[in-house]
């Protein structure tokens, strides 16, 4: 007799409950300026990501949207622990990291509205964030592909030998598909510096990775099939990421080759703007709104002695910045019809025939 | 007469086939418990149990391929992708394997599966997410396609896919997801027939051959143009594989005028082809060019403003008419 | 500094050679009758082998082909395990596993020919075997797709619990691909009744598997990303072949899901009929022809006290048999030029329009 | 003048543009070691080292991502995809990334890079190791679409393709490898340019368009027909996209009549584009149907003497345009 697994029923699975906080991570080794840092790239994030919620509802957001809300810990870490060259490939979940590079808030925030002074014209959309100045080499929108992209970047820096590193970020979902298992695959082989960060959130887009994987850790119990080593870091708490990146990051840099990490983390929303979220059993979503990354790292920034002060102010710094971005991105005018026939070409038109 | 969606006619249409045969299964991502990210498969899964409507992992090829594989062993699956453009990357499953196994193995097997997908623009998701890739189904031969653009037509349609022997690719559109539609009260199931399409509008200058969401705007550009003194004719191809091409070259030798309105991107797209039938059996009858109103060569533009310019409006459909068409 | 991974030179890489046989191999519990059956299987698929191969060198094979010869023991293996219901996915490398499954030698070498006798009435010739009747389901020639669509047989099977299997052959080098992840991964949450078999013979084209997967068992060392345990099998070996397959398909058959088995072994000629095969180092090859597993299976059986006239007369039967479908093939006709539109579709024709 | 083959001038186009720039490198599928399994490339790794010329494993998805990050961030790398049938494999990167994100980035990212790739029939290799799918690559916008006919052109087209700063898919043609070809003596490099068709015949009477292998044939029916009294001009396309259309409309322009000679299966295929082209805007030239010789749209046998049946024959292009052209 051939059995089925057992199907638990659709928003009433066993909830997944985080882990507690390892206090040995607030000992962690990380100077006081860059413990701001990642204090205020997660505010950026978190209050960006707020009023861009807040538009969608305003209807000025007209396309998706996908938000890290909850998971800004990842961002932060990764783009404080990051060197100004080293590349980023983000999914449609790429608001997040394309702030935590650097980017201007106004652009990110007049693509979502699709104007002029959007970061890519219009052009691209929320799911497409790009800016190459700043390293963030893409937001791709179909799972698995700029896995295999990012592979590419770290292969320009190995054979320039400039010490750059790709970091791709990608979801709990995407281990699935055959380019995550041809992309880590390849990095290996080819002893690329190639980084690939797992955020494990714990669903796809509305099912649970429970029911669709395996194994428990998607990303690290798979690493051994890979030749690597397995690492799932706390992806709520900042410094536990900081610290994991710089690692991977170092051993990409010294010829050391790709790693895996596995962070877990948790969406305080849906999936995207059309989801709310239902499917999931209340007392996990509660469990981890009380492990929400931000409030946790201000509290461990006052244990560490850190003034209220400081860290009320680049609350209301960022509370600023997001107020001007609106401001500008609202005014933004529409793009220009003829830039639909633009930039097909490097030539920068479109012309496929004389 | 009872008003559904678009949206429910997927449902519907699929919700009869699996109480009709009991080989009947369907797989995708999010489709099972969450009823679909389009909320177009909502309720199978309760109706019809996790045995028959089955939730999978973000893997496309697996999918496909468990589609492919269940039914040259008796079953006849429905597969959801659930973008079209995510076609490409199950697209070996599709082109190399599912549309030729049969002739290969000079007719062992039989492939009776429907791969269901939401194509097209409208949704401002961008160029990852709008595409119209018909054309690459049509392209490949072994497989039939099909693109309803009525409520009524998604559940004949997709019924007379689910029961076809072969494998068909079955393109809803994104954009008609919400529109409502008459659909007449009806006495058992609804089976549509593939290979048949549809003269929507009668008229004597121009035929205007579309499909899927371009049958809407070609309709409301023949009403337009017929204010201007232009009787269009127009046909909703529905299936361009099998293709009717009797009904076009029928309307063509009435109006002796061909014009294709397309979504797809303009090169190798299927009004290229009907263009090119035309062009070869009809051309003793055509009075003039045959004039094809696609979307531009371009990946699609994101921004709302950008991507109405982009894909043909019915603006541009009944300029284009009234600039070239004897009236 | 990054670094590439050092390079061994082509054809000059350190030789792989094969472990000596495991004499418990002969004490496992398999009846005289099943192991003159593995016996038979071997010499059936070696002998019309070699009789293609002498096909191709007088011209008569016109495209490609792929030989298993020196891999027969796992052909044999599975085919003697199997159940007749149970079905086959092969590779372009399927001859071997189209004929250990009971399908004739006139069809199939008519088939090599392009002949209207072929089984597939020459339209799709070597690469592409097919037998429903004896449950061939055909041989891919794209690396990967076949493991997911043996899920889809498995499938079948579940749903209506019949106690079928499917097995899938296939290459070391295809573990690479990411059809291959997906679908061991898919089976295995789905529970079906999948047996994944990776006949590792060392190279995948004519580059060494050592070049190209980070792990020392492609498939072995995979296993456990699918929850699965990892087993590897002597593949020149039949009898170890054979009890693997037996364990493999009773536990597919009764509910307890996939399996991924890794068979060592190596083949005696080049990849396809193309190639002189001599990227591969001098010591390796000898080794591994000393190893051929033909002559230690007739040994092991007269060790085991069967009788040296059975084997001959098996010997003689076979290559009589040969000669038959070789005449058999040679005198096919060929194809009727109308077959060219048929079977398009199920109706038997290839009409797209009215 | 020396000759080479058309194997041969693959690998000089690729050595000598390896040569030329240091940023460019290759890699695939046993093409480094082993020379390629067509020896199309041999030669390569002996004369540039494992650091330009590299191995890759089984992973068609990670061969092309890879070549599109470097593309993107300096290299011109020349990736190798074995048979343009297992594009379909890793089709996302092409369709969706690698055309499509200059323009979702709005230019912020260029992707010099050449994905070559063996194409079409004749080798008795079957259903999926047979295709021509040039029509899959040009019906997608952003990429641009090659396919040489001879060794020059094969060298020059390569050059161009890998000095583009654009993304290149460069079909070669199984057929045409052992073919050999007079190059003649050349001081530097040999370049040519993209976009640019050869009339490779003159004549007066009818238009013959073909590409890659069809050319051949396309100039031995030319020759056959001359015998008839039907002067045929044959036009090499060369290069789908950019398409030299000024070419094709001005032979049109003087013949008056055109078929297109296609291996592609018939739906879709690039003559369909190039007659719905004409069919609009040469349309008053035009004095009879235009007319495409295609392969059906069945799958490939593999049987050669299906195979030979099957793709289109010296013989059918003669019979065809006698059938149906004026003399
Ligand atoms: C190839 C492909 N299949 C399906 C989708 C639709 N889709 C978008 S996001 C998503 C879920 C991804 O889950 P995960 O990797 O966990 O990332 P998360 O969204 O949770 O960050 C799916 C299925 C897609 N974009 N691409
Ligand atoms: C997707 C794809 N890529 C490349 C090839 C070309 N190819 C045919 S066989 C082969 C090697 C396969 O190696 P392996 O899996 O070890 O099987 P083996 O041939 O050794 O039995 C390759 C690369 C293919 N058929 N399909
Ligand atoms: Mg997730
Ligand atoms: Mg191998």
């Amino acid at each position: 007799m051939t059995t089925m697994p057992s199907y638990s029923e659709y928003g009433n699975h066993d909830p997944v409950l985080p882990d507690p906080v390892d206090p040995a991570n607030a000992e962690l080794p990380i100077d006081v300026d860059t413990r701001l840092t990642l204090f205020r790239l997660q505010q950026e994030i978190r209050l960006f990501e707020k009023r861009a919620y807040d538009l969608f509802l305003r209807g000025l957001v007209k396309g998706t949207s996908h938000l890290s809300l909850g998971q800004e810990a990842i961002a932060a870490g990764f783009g404080a622990a990051m060197r100004p060259d080293d590349w980023t490939f983000a999914t449609y979940r790429g608001h997040a990291h394309t702030l935590a590079r650097g980017v201007p808030m106004t652009p990110v925030l007049a693509e979502l509205l699709g104007r002029a002074n959007g970061l890519l014209g219009g052009k691209g959309g929320s799911m497409h964030l790009t800016s190459v100045e700043h390293g963030v080499m893409g937001s791709y929108a179909i799972i698995g592909a700029h896995l295999c992209v990012a592979n590419g970047a770290a292969w320009t820096a190995q054979y320039n030998d400039t010490g750059q590193v790709a970091v791709a970020f990608f979801g709990d979902g995407t281990t699935n598909i055959g380019a995550f298992h041809e992309a880590v695959n390849f990095a290996k082989v080819w002893n690329l510096p190639t980084v690939f960060v797992c955020e494990n959130n714990l669903y796809m887009e509305y099912t649970s990775i429970g029911h669709v994987a395996p194994v428990p850790n998607p990303a690290a119990d798979r690493a051994s099939a890979y030749g690597l080593e397995s690492i799932v870091v706390d992806g709520n708490d900042a410094d536990a990421v900081y610290t994991a990146a710089i690692a991977a990051l170092d051993t990409a840099r010294n010829g050391g080759g790709p790693s895996l990490i596995e962070a877990k983390t948790y969406r305080h929303g849906g999936h995207s703007r059309a989801d709310p979220g239902k499917y999931r059993p209340d007392e996990e979503v509660a469990a981890w709104m009380d492990r929400d990354p931000i409030p946790m790292y201000h509290q461990r920034l006052l244990g560490l002695g850190v003034d209220e002060g400081r860290l009320s102010a680049i609350a209301t710094q960022t509370a600023a910045a997001v107020e001007t971005a609106t401001q500008e991105a609202i005014d933004g005018p529409l793009p220009d019809l003829a830039s639909i026939y633009t930039d097909v070409w490097a030539d920068g038109g479109w012309q496929w025939r004389n | 007469m009872a008003e559904l969606t678009y949206r429910d006619a997927v449902s519907r249409g699929i919700a009869q086939e699996l109480a009709n045969d009991p080989n009947v299964v369907f797989l995708g991502e999010d489709v099972a418990g969450a009823g679909g990210v389009f909320k177009a498969t909502t309720g199978l899964l309760e109706a019809f149990g996790p045995k028959r409507v089955r939730d999978a992992p973000i893997s496309e090829q697996a999918i496909l391929g468990a589609a492919m594989g269940a039914a040259m062993t008796g079953l006849r699956p429905i597969a959801e992708i659930m973008f079209s453009d995510f076609l490409a990357v199950c697209w070996d499953i599709i082109a190399n394997e599912i549309a030729k196994s049969r002739y290969m193995t000079a007719g062992q097997m039989s492939f009776p599966l429907v791969i269901r997908t939401a194509n097209g623009g409208g949704s401002r998701f961008g160029a990852q997410h709008s595409q119209s890739v018909e054309n690459w189904a049509m392209a490949v031969p072994g497989l039939k396609v099909v693109a309803p653009s009525t409520a009524l037509d998604t559940i004949g349609l997709l019924a007379a896919a689910v029961r076809d022997p072969d494998p068909v690719i079955f393109f809803e559109h994104k954009s008609c997801y919400p529109m409502k539609f008459d659909v007449p009260d009806h006495d058992g199931d609804i089976v549509d027939e593939l290979g048949t399409a549809k003269v929507v509008r009668e008229g004597t200058d121009v035929t205007i051959v579309a499909l899927a969401l371009m049958v809407h705007r070609a309709l409301d550009a023949a009403e337009r143009l017929a204010g201007e003194g232009i009787s269009a004719e127009v046909i909703d191809v529905r299936s361009l594989v099998p293709l009717d091409t009797a009904t076009i070259l029928g309307s063509v030798a009435k109006t002796s005028r061909l014009y294709t309105v397309e979504e797809n991107p303009r090169l190798c797209g299927w009004g290229a082809e009907i263009a090119s039938i035309v062009a070869e059996e009809a051309f003793w009858d055509l009075d003039g060019p045959v004039i094809r109103i696609t979307t531009p060569h371009v990946p699609l533009p994101a921004a709302d403003s950008l991507e109405d310019a982009t894909i043909p409006s019915v603006e541009r459909i009944v300029e284009t008419i009234a600039k070239t068409a004897p009236n």
